[in-house]
């Protein structure tokens, strides 16, 4: 369904992420260019003081979206290959909530190819973001992007 | 005749459901008549045009009919990343 | 001159790098987007099999020159942070040749100001290649990006 | 009246040249007077307007005056990255 054999692009993860461990598939000697996109737990959103997050995910569902975008991205764009793992659970302030790592022969292409991960996994893929508010309060983010 | 599903509920629509998923015995005609049961059963304030709708793991038009055994999923706007 | 106080956001080394070390300084708890670019030597170019490379520059001008596009980096877009390093000397293939990271509170900037920052650098900072071919000969790159 | 200056060469200026710097005595009266000269005696090959030109560490303009005991480099296109 995924269209991609065994290679998988896409993952969702509940455990912390290892730059080194998500960059080591990408090395590739026709590589001239890496670009990749991290997404950190920031510690405000909208004006107010975040203390923590949590995600959730319809995981069968956003495993699926996540591949249908990798797999885009490998056919729009002159790319050798690309990865994107997004955490789930609790996530402190500074943490890597998602990570898009692309390698291409030249860097137009690995920055475009980046970007439209980044954007597509954001707008479709069924994650969801829990945040806690310094204070006490806390509430589940819709689709503000 | 009513059909048998299992109804998933993620994020603020679960808040509002008050569960993650629930066994449900329907006799509406196809997934948005689904919603709008269950809408106005338990008052889950989304707008369907807001949502999107899954069934069994895939993305699903909102008009096509339930199957006897699948699994729904009502999907509020994401906020990943 | 450079207009960047203490900082040196762009470094030449000698020495290979290390991505850890790079990233440090980096962290930011207001940053939500963190994107990085780096260029790889490739096994090939224009066609020709690479063995190797090295890279000379002059450095009192690539450094300031090299810090100038940072210093412009940082305000022309909402960007926390931006750093650049560029290797010199000899490099094999799959080697790290020049990193660019920057942190921003959104994605779109940090984007824009890495995309802007390498195409700066690689457009006016006096650093130059000289590519080794598999079969013996070599020569100097000049200008084709 | 002539200058006495510092010359630096790099990458392919460089390979022409045959040294990466010399010390030169020019009566030209700007940097791209220099450039001619030097080009003449020893067919550096490129066209000066493919290149940069600066003195002391700081890019310079080409009808800047030559500066006594100052450093030129002469900069071909780049390639790093």
């Amino acid at each position: 369904m995924s269209g991609q054999g065994a290679v998988l692009r896409f993952r969702l993860s509940e455990q912390p992420l290892s730059i080194e461990l998500l960059r080591a598939p990408l090395s590739h000697s026709q590589a001239g260019a890496f670009a990749s996109f991290e997404g950190w737990v920031r510690d405000h959103n909208d004006g107010r003081a975040v203390q923590g997050l949590h995600y959730e995910a319809y995981a069968v569902l956003a495993e699926a979206e996540g591949r249908r975008v990798l797999d885009e991205a490998m056919s729009r764009f002159a790319i050798l290959d690309v990865r994107c793992v997004h955490r789930l659970g609790d996530l402190a302030i500074g943490d890597l909530a998602v990570w898009v790592g692309v390698v291409a022969a030249h860097r137009a292409a690995a920055f475009d190819a980046c970007r439209y991960v980044i954007d597509e996994v954001k707008a479709r893929v069924p994650i969801w973001k829990h945040e806690r508010y310094v204070g006490g309060d806390a509430g589940w983010l819709h689709g503000s992007g | 005749m009513s059909v048998s599903l299992r109804v998933l509920y993620f994020a603020s629509l679960r808040q509002a459901r008050g569960v993650a998923s629930e066994s449900v015995l329907s006799s509406a005609t196809d997934l948005a008549g689904l919603y709008r049961e269950l809408d106005a059963a338990h008052a889950l304030r989304w707008p369907q045009p807001q949502l999107r709708v899954a069934v069994d793991g895939a993305f699903a038009r909102w008009d096509a009919p339930l199957r006897e055994g699948s699994e729904v999923a009502f999907i509020p706007p994401v906020s990943g990343g």
